[in-house]
Order: structure tokens, then C-alpha cells, then sequence
């Protein structure tokens, strides 16, 4: 078990790209612009500017206009700004919030944040692949529905919801959408000021930026109550002092995450591993087989605990695909809402593939998996037909 | 999860492991299952002049359930049959530094061995 | 105007001290810990150690148990959780506030946000030196009292307020204590578990640590409720990826803010400003004269434009001490709280020193501000009584 | 604050800046303060032969507000008196670049112009 780590855990997070580090680095150094950006004195001035370029750099990456994009620590809080946030400076159109159960836990709780606040929710269908049509999200539409939130590609199988057509339902209803792009970035294009989305929840450290840096994308008009109170920073809607050097890395991050350029080197990646996994019998691709980004793939492998088959590779960063805070995982809600039993949701990793991912990488991974499943099963020989179903 | 070394030394060899199909004499078997916990177990002891000769198992669980199933094998192997009373899946626990949640999937292990005991065609020859 | 740029607003922020950018580095780079501190693989358990080290770190600087301490996007949004956390997991006990009006903005408009929601908010008294005693804090007190939220050491001003005295008088009256210590930390000693304090907050960037990190200290047995939802990470109060490099830089600034090292060197540095500036006639120091921290000064100097003094000695990087964000400054809330007319605190500057001060910096200062001030006044000669009093 | 390199040279050299107070003929002065913007500016004109001969000012105000003293009064010397009526803060306000929420206070240094041409004892020899 010497051999060196292999990270295939993008999904989770990304290591920061060297040319991005460097771009921090220079704004933390002693020629770098580390005065605070509010400030109005030349230092100030400079260092406001680097975060003004930064801004247009992300706008630009996602297609919308920078003054569209507010700075937040992370997707989290971009989610839920968006949904308390809208909720609450919607009170009066109404209280219904429409979302799925494919969320990230950060939009499904802030979800249960608003039921406790008597706000009403409601969770659109979706199909065995993971996919929400138009049509589900329509049906869900009543008169006091003010927001929809439906992420745009999932974190953990990847599926790609086709954003823009639920966009259109919303707005023929007069509806707002919020799509959770955490995982788009970099891997899919984003045109958000063209499509009929109001609010994004973005974050650099799954591409390839900083931790602790995200934004959040709110169409012009769009009124949003802020979560965070207390000074002018981010039009009001995010006060606190903007961190310079995450936000030059943020920049510089979207900078580098061209999608045109990446995407086609990750599918050929994450297929190669499809390749291998599948020879390996029984074993099952969750969510739609071709609707995803090309950096997620998550496999089942009946008869084999995750857990165990991580450990047995531990030389390969993976995930289990279910909430690893705890010390007894959870069965991943998203797996459980696609109808895997819970043993099949345990019996399930999800791998994510990146910039940095080799051929012999993924070739290791494949014939570390393939011995190691079939030793598993082995040892389970013998076990009832639901540890396998 | 971070794992004790004895927890995934005995998870990697599982030296243990494997069922006894020899057809010799002496052989009992017991097993348990729980869906909820996901955890499924079978023991397999060859038994000899009143004490156990042989463990062998079968275990679909998690690396800790795998190693106090290897564990267990190891620590009955050459007692006195009368040691499936002694054996306790609380010291197991301490001695392998297994976190104290997953003490129900232990527990079934104990299931599995009880199960052995009970087994009407036992012959001790 | 060719003199290289002197920084003397280290109150608004620090530069990161070089170890602290070095332990960062190290932190992001391909030998660093770049995994996402909530996986369970060997990567993610490494980068979670690094985050518990840092915590312990801090906890030691500010005199509190690890599991007190937890991360946040920077002070602002710890006073906004420790207010809107804390009135709402109390509900039951009432909807009574105290604070002051030298609050930092993030306290106050949360405060403010609090009243919209139907709280009741008590401002404490405090004399023309901007001090507030244990009685003025106690006469606020009602039975329906929840918390009582006093900063440590002003922003502004740098006064100190005795808060242990104050959190003694909380104490037998059963109300909770929280003070905003995002000035404190290195300038002045904390030991919060040993105070009757039951929160406090605490950023990095204030202490030669990185923007966009903070803390908030959190007695045992204190229950808050989130802001933020969707994710187990600190304990469920604060979820959202953790910054890994963010809080290793944290800690590392704390490990090496000792007090009692660097207060003596930053005292005499602000004396060394203060003998120099108050030999220009008719300057005067805001707030107290020996109850406070010593990085900050703030000095009016009556008869001249703050504005115009910060343009004019635009070599040197001071704050005018007034919401900054906007183009036309409104007058300092802290300032005018204390009995400043509109005119005075207009003609005031805040000058804070920091661990890079130097004394030929002082000296510099020192001889442009005298000769600045000279011209500006006499720029304005003739003027009515009103624009110097 | 990011000020134009108009507003900046201006406000530095002040070069018109300080009193007329040398006794002479033809002096006007007019004055202006208002407490809530926080202004206070005297201008003096040296008239003679109905032109603006000098102008000298004393002002008590941000940086936009010096500067634009220093504007008026560069623009006003040498013209003939009536450019009084044809100065244009407005046009002051595009050509040093200074944000249009400062208006009010250039406006006052207007009302500062506007009390000279008031002065009863106006001579021009
Ligand atoms: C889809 C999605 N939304 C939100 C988040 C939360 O992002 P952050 O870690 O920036 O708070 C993540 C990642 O954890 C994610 O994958
Ligand atoms: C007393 C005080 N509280 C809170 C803050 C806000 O801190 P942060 O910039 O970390 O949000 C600051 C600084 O801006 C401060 O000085």
C-alpha cells in the first residue's frame, strides 16, 4: 500500500491551482494589495480594484454582468441567501418555495428553515436517472409559489438538469429560479444573464480556487433581504470585509476554468474509469447516463460496503457519497430519493476526476477496484440477497 | 473515518476468512443478519476434544465488523468451547478502538456465536 | 509627494504577517493539505487535523477551551450570529436586548434588524470618553433582558471596556454577555473562558491573519441557532466547507500575537504620534486616555477637513474614521454618540499602529500632519466659529 | 475617495488662495457658509477696468470644494465682470470630474460669487 494517493474526490473540493495560488500569494505579499477594500485611502483603493477585476473575471466566466454578483463565503451561504433571502423579501407575493429532493443539504436545509417559519414547500418528481422535467417543476407551480430551486449539476451523481427549459416554465408562471452551480463551473458553460435564471450560487474551491469564497448571482431587480447585517459592503447584501487575496484567487480560478477546453479531457478521464469499473460484474452508473457533467461518476457496487472498499483503497480519495461528518454514514439522501435501497447506497462511491487526473491514475483505480471488489465479495459469499439489491 | 491500526490491520488480511468446506467432522455454523444495520455474519467452528480448533467466517459490513469478525476467529481458535461464553464484543470493542456507535454491529457477531451454540447437530467427538 | 506609502490604519485591517502567508502556502500547495476537511479519506482527516490544530491555537491565544471556538466568515458575521443566534434560541425567555452606541455597524444593525422582528433594543449610557460602566449596563437591565452586547476594545476610538466587570453584573442578573473582540486580539489579553463572557468574536484580519476568517467563542451549555443551514460542519452552527488555509493562517496569527510582547512596542509608537501631533494647537484625543488599546488614536483637528487632510498627506494611509463606503462620508455614529458636532468629527482622522510601524514612519507623519494642518487652516481663515467647534 | 488629477492639482497648490488684504481700489468680497454641508468660502475680485483683475478666495471644505475655488478663481481672473453670471458650476463639476453628489457644496461657492456682485460699495475706476 505505498503507492502515492490518487485524489479523485474533485467534487468534494479541488486543490488550488498553482496559478492561482500565485495570484494569491502576490495580493497577500508585501507588494500585494492587502489594505481593506472599503477603505478610501490609496491602499484601499488598489486593493478595491483587484476585487473589481476579479468580479468582471467571474462574471465573465458565467456570462453575466458584474455588477449581477455579490461576494459570500461559499455555496453554502449563497444558497441560503437565496432562499431565505427571497422568501423574506417576498413575503408579500407569497409563501411557497418549490424544490427537489436532489438538493444539497443546503438548499434542502434551509428549506426546513423556512417550513419552520411557516413558509410551505414543496419537492418537485424526478425520474430513476435523477432528472427533473419541466413539466414536474410546473406542476408544481401554484399561485403563491415565489421561488423555484433546483441545482444545476449534482454533486453526487453529476446529472445536469436542463436549467434553462425549468427556467422558462418559471418565468411563463412568473416564478423565480435559483440553480445551486456549485459543480457547474468549469465543466459546463453557464450563461446566466441569457437564461431565464434569477438567482446562482457559485463557489471557487471546487474549481480549482480557494476555500471559503463563493458568490452568489442575483439578476438586476431581483430583491434579496440580506442573511448578514452591518455595513455597505456587496450593495448591503454581504457586509463584512471583503477578503482580497480569496477573491483575487477566485478570479484567477474562473480565469483558468474555460469548459470548452477541460470538459472533453475529463470525459475521456471519467470513461476510461467507467471502462474499467464496468467490466467489474453487477456494478451500477447512477444517474442519467448521458445528461452530466464529465467529472462525476458514481458507482454502486452491490455485495461490497463503501466504506470497506475505501479503506481496502485507501490510497484512492474517494467518496462514499453519503454525509461523512458522522462516524456512522447516513445513506445518501439524494441515492434514497433515486430508490436505491439502503444497501445499495452504501454500497456506493462516487469518484470525481479533475485537471490533474491521469491515464495511470485511473488505471491504478481500476485494477486496485476491480481486486478489491472481487475480494469483498468473496469474503461476503454467503450473504442474503438484500446486501446485493 | 479514521481507523485504529489493529482495526485495519485485521480488516486487510482477514486471514480468517472463508468458509470451512471440508466436509470433516466437528463443524458447527451460526449466522445473523440485520438489514437496518447492514450487517450480515457467519461463523464457522471445527471443534475438537471440547475445544475450537478452527474459526473461519463470512462478514458483509464495515471494515470494524470485518475486523471484529477476524478478531473474534483469532481470539476463540484453541479455547475451550466454553470461551463462546466468555467472549465479549464490549472488550473487543476496547481493544480495537472501535467507535462505540457501531457496538450494535458488533453485537450481532455475538448473535452469530450464540446461534453456533444453539445448533442441535453439535457433536463435541 | 514621492515619500513611499506609510500604513497607519491597522485597525481597519493588518497586512498578513509573512509567517502566517508562509504557513498558508504551505498549506495550498501540492505538499499542503488541500482536501476538504469534512471527507473521510486519508487526505480530508489530514486537512481536519490541520483545522483542529489551528483551533486549539486560538483558543489558547484568547484563553478558551478548542471546542468553544468556532469558524465564521470574519466578526461581522459572529456579531451577527452571536445577536440574531442567541434572541432567537431564547425566545422563550424574552426579547430584551442591551447594547450601546459605539457598537461596531454589525452589532447595531443587527440590532436593528432584531427591532424589525419585534426585539426590544436598550442603548447603555457612557460618558464623554466613550466608557461604559457596570451600573449604565445594569440600569438596562428588565426582567425580559436576553443578552447584553458590549465591544471589548473600540474600533474607532480603541477605548477598553471593562468587560469583565460588566459580564460580572450580567451574571447576577441571569443575562448573557457577548463582546466583540475583533480589536483585541494582540493588543490586549483575553482569557474569555474565565470571564463571565458567553460569546465573543474574533476575525483574523484585525491580527495579521487573512480577510474573510473569523471566529466565534461560545460558552459551553449556550445554545444559538444558526444562520446558515445545510451541513453538519462546526457542529451544525456554522455549515459550509471549511477554509482550511483560512484557519491555518488564523491560528498561525494567533500563535504569534502575544500581548504582552507587542503591546509595549505598539504604545510607544502611538505616544511617540500622539506627543507629535498634539504639539499642532488645539488638537484633541477622543475617548478615554488611558482605558484603551494601544493601536488607535483618534484625533480631531479642529478647523481643518478630515477629507482634506487625508488627501493632502495622501502618503499615508489613515482612516477618516466614518463609513467610508459611500463618496459622501456621513459623520462618524461612534463620534457623534460622544458629543462631537457634525464639524468635529468631520475633522477627525483615526490613526492605528501595527507590528510593522516604524519610528522614522511616526516622524514622518508627524511633520506632514503639523505642516497640513498649518496650510489647511490657513486655507480656511476667516471661517465662522462653527467649522472648529 | 478617488479624486480626478484636476481636482488633486488644484487642491494642492491652492496657488489663488489666501486674502487680498493689501488696501487697495476696486476690491469686492462675498461670502457663503452653509453648517450642513459643512462649507464656508469667501471670495475676493480686484476689479478694474470692468474686468476681474484678481481673484483670491479662503475656503473651509473637502477637497472637491478647494479645488473648485482654485477653478472659479482661475477661470474668473481676466474676464471681463460680466463672466460673473456666465460661471457655471455645473460645467465646473464635468471638467474637474467631481461627483455630482458634491453639487450642493460647489453651488455655495455661487452664492458666495452672487453676494459680491450684491456689494453695494462695487466701484470700478
Ligand atoms: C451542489 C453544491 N452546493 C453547495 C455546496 C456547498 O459549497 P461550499 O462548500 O462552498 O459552501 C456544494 C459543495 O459542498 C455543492 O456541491
Ligand atoms: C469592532 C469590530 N467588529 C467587527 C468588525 C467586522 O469584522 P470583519 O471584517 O471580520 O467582518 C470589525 C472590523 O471591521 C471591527 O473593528
Amino acid at each position: 500500500m505505498t503507492h502515492p494517493e490518487i485524489y479523485l474526490d474533485y467534487a468534494a473540493t479541488t486543490p488550488v491551482d498553482p496559478r492561482v495560488i500565485e495570484a494569491m500569494v502576490e495580493c497577500l505579499g508585501p507588494e500585494g494589495d492587502s489594505a481593506n477594500p472599503s477603505s478610501s485611502h490609496a491602499p484601499g483603493r488598489r486593493a478595491r480594484e483587484r476585487v473589481e477585476e476579479a468580479r468582471a473575471q467571474i462574471a465573465r466566466r458565467v456570462g453575466a454582468a458584474p455588477e449581477t454578483i455579490r461576494f459570500t463565503s461559499g455555496a453554502t451561504e449563497s444558497d441560503n441567501l437565496a432562499l431565505l433571502g427571497i422568501m423574506e423579501a417576498n413575503r408579500h407575493r407569497g409563501r411557497h418555495l418549490i424544490t427537489s429532493r436532489l438538493e444539497h443539504k443546503a438548499v434542502l436545509d434551509a428549506a426546513s428553515a423556512l417550513q419552520a417559519q411557516g413558509f410551505e414547500v414543496s419537492f418537485t418528481e424526478h425520474d430513476a436517472d435523477g432528472v427533473i422535467s419541466p413539466d414536474a417543476v410546473e406542476a408544481c407551480i401554484r399561485d403563491d409559489t415565489v421561488l423555484v430551486s433546483i441545482m444545476h449539476v449534482n454533486n453526487e451523481t453529476g446529472v445536469l438538469q436542463d436549467i434553462a427549459a425549468i427556467g422558462e416554465r418559471c418565468r411563463q408562471r412568473g416564478v423565480l429560479l435559483h440553480a445551486d452551480a456549485a459543480q457547474s463551473t468549469g465543466k459546463v458553460p453557464l450563461q446566466l444573464d441569457d437564461w431565464p435564471v434569477d438567482l446562482a450560487s457559485l463557489t471557487a474551491h471546487k474549481t480549482y480556487g480557494p476555500m471559503g469564497i463563493g458568490a452568489i448571482y442575483i439578476r438586476k431587480g431581483v430583491n434579496v433581504q440580506p442573511l448578514i447585517h452591518g455595513g455597505e459592503q456587496e450593495g448591503g447584501l454581504r457586509p463584512g470585509t471583503l477578503a482580497t487575496h480569496q477573491i483575487v484567487g477566485f478570479g484567477e480560478a474562473m480565469e483558468l476554468a474555460d469548459p470548452d477546453l477541460e470538459s472533453p479531457r475529463l470525459a475521456e478521464r471519467r470513461d476510461r474509469l467507467w471502462n474499467g469499473l464496468s467490466a467489474i460484474g453487477g456494478v451500477r452508473l447512477n444517474g442519467h447516463p448521458t445528461q452530466r457533467s464529465p467529472h462525476v461518476l458514481n458507482v454502486t457496487f452491490p455485495g461490497v460496503q463503501a466504506e470497506s472498499l475505501q479503506l481496502a483503497v485507501s490510497e484512492v480519495a474517494v467518496s462514499t457519497g453519503s454525509a461523512c461528518n458522522s462516524d456512522v454514514p447516513e445513506p445518501s439522501h439524494v441515492l434514497s430519493a433515486m430508490g436505491l435501497s439502503d444497501a445499495l447506497a452504501a454500497a456506493t462511491l462516487r469518484f470525481s476526476v479533475g485537471r490533474f487526473t491521469t491515464e495511470s491514475e485511473i488505471d491504478h483505480v481500476v485494477e486496485r477496484m476491480q481486486a478489491e471488489v472481487a475480494r469483498l465479495r468473496n469474503l461476503a459469499r454467503g450473504a442474503p440477497d438484500w446486501t446485493a439489491a | 473515518m479514521d481507523y485504529d491500526s489493529q482495526v485495519r490491520q485485521r480488516f486487510l488480511s482477514a486471514h480468517r476468512a472463508g468458509p470451512l468446506n471440508d466436509g470433516a467432522a466437528g463443524l458447527v455454523s451460526g449466522e445473523a443478519e440485520d438489514r437496518t444495520l447492514n450487517v450480515w455474519v457467519r461463523f464457522q467452528l471445527r471443534m475438537r476434544h471440547g475445544a475450537i480448533r478452527t474459526v473461519r467466517y463470512n462478514v458483509y459490513g464495515c471494515p470494524h465488523t470485518v475486523a471484529a469478525a477476524e478478531w473474534t476467529a483469532e481470539w476463540l481458535e484453541g479455547r475451550p468451547a466454553g470461551a463462546l461464553d466468555e467472549l465479549s464484543m464490549r472488550h473487543c470493542l476496547e481493544v480495537l478502538g472501535v467507535p462505540v456507535e457501531k457496538l450494535g454491529k458488533l453485537l450481532l457477531l455475538e448473535d452469530a456465536l450464540a446461534a453456533c451454540r444453539r445448533r442441535p447437530d453439535e457433536r463435541q467427538d
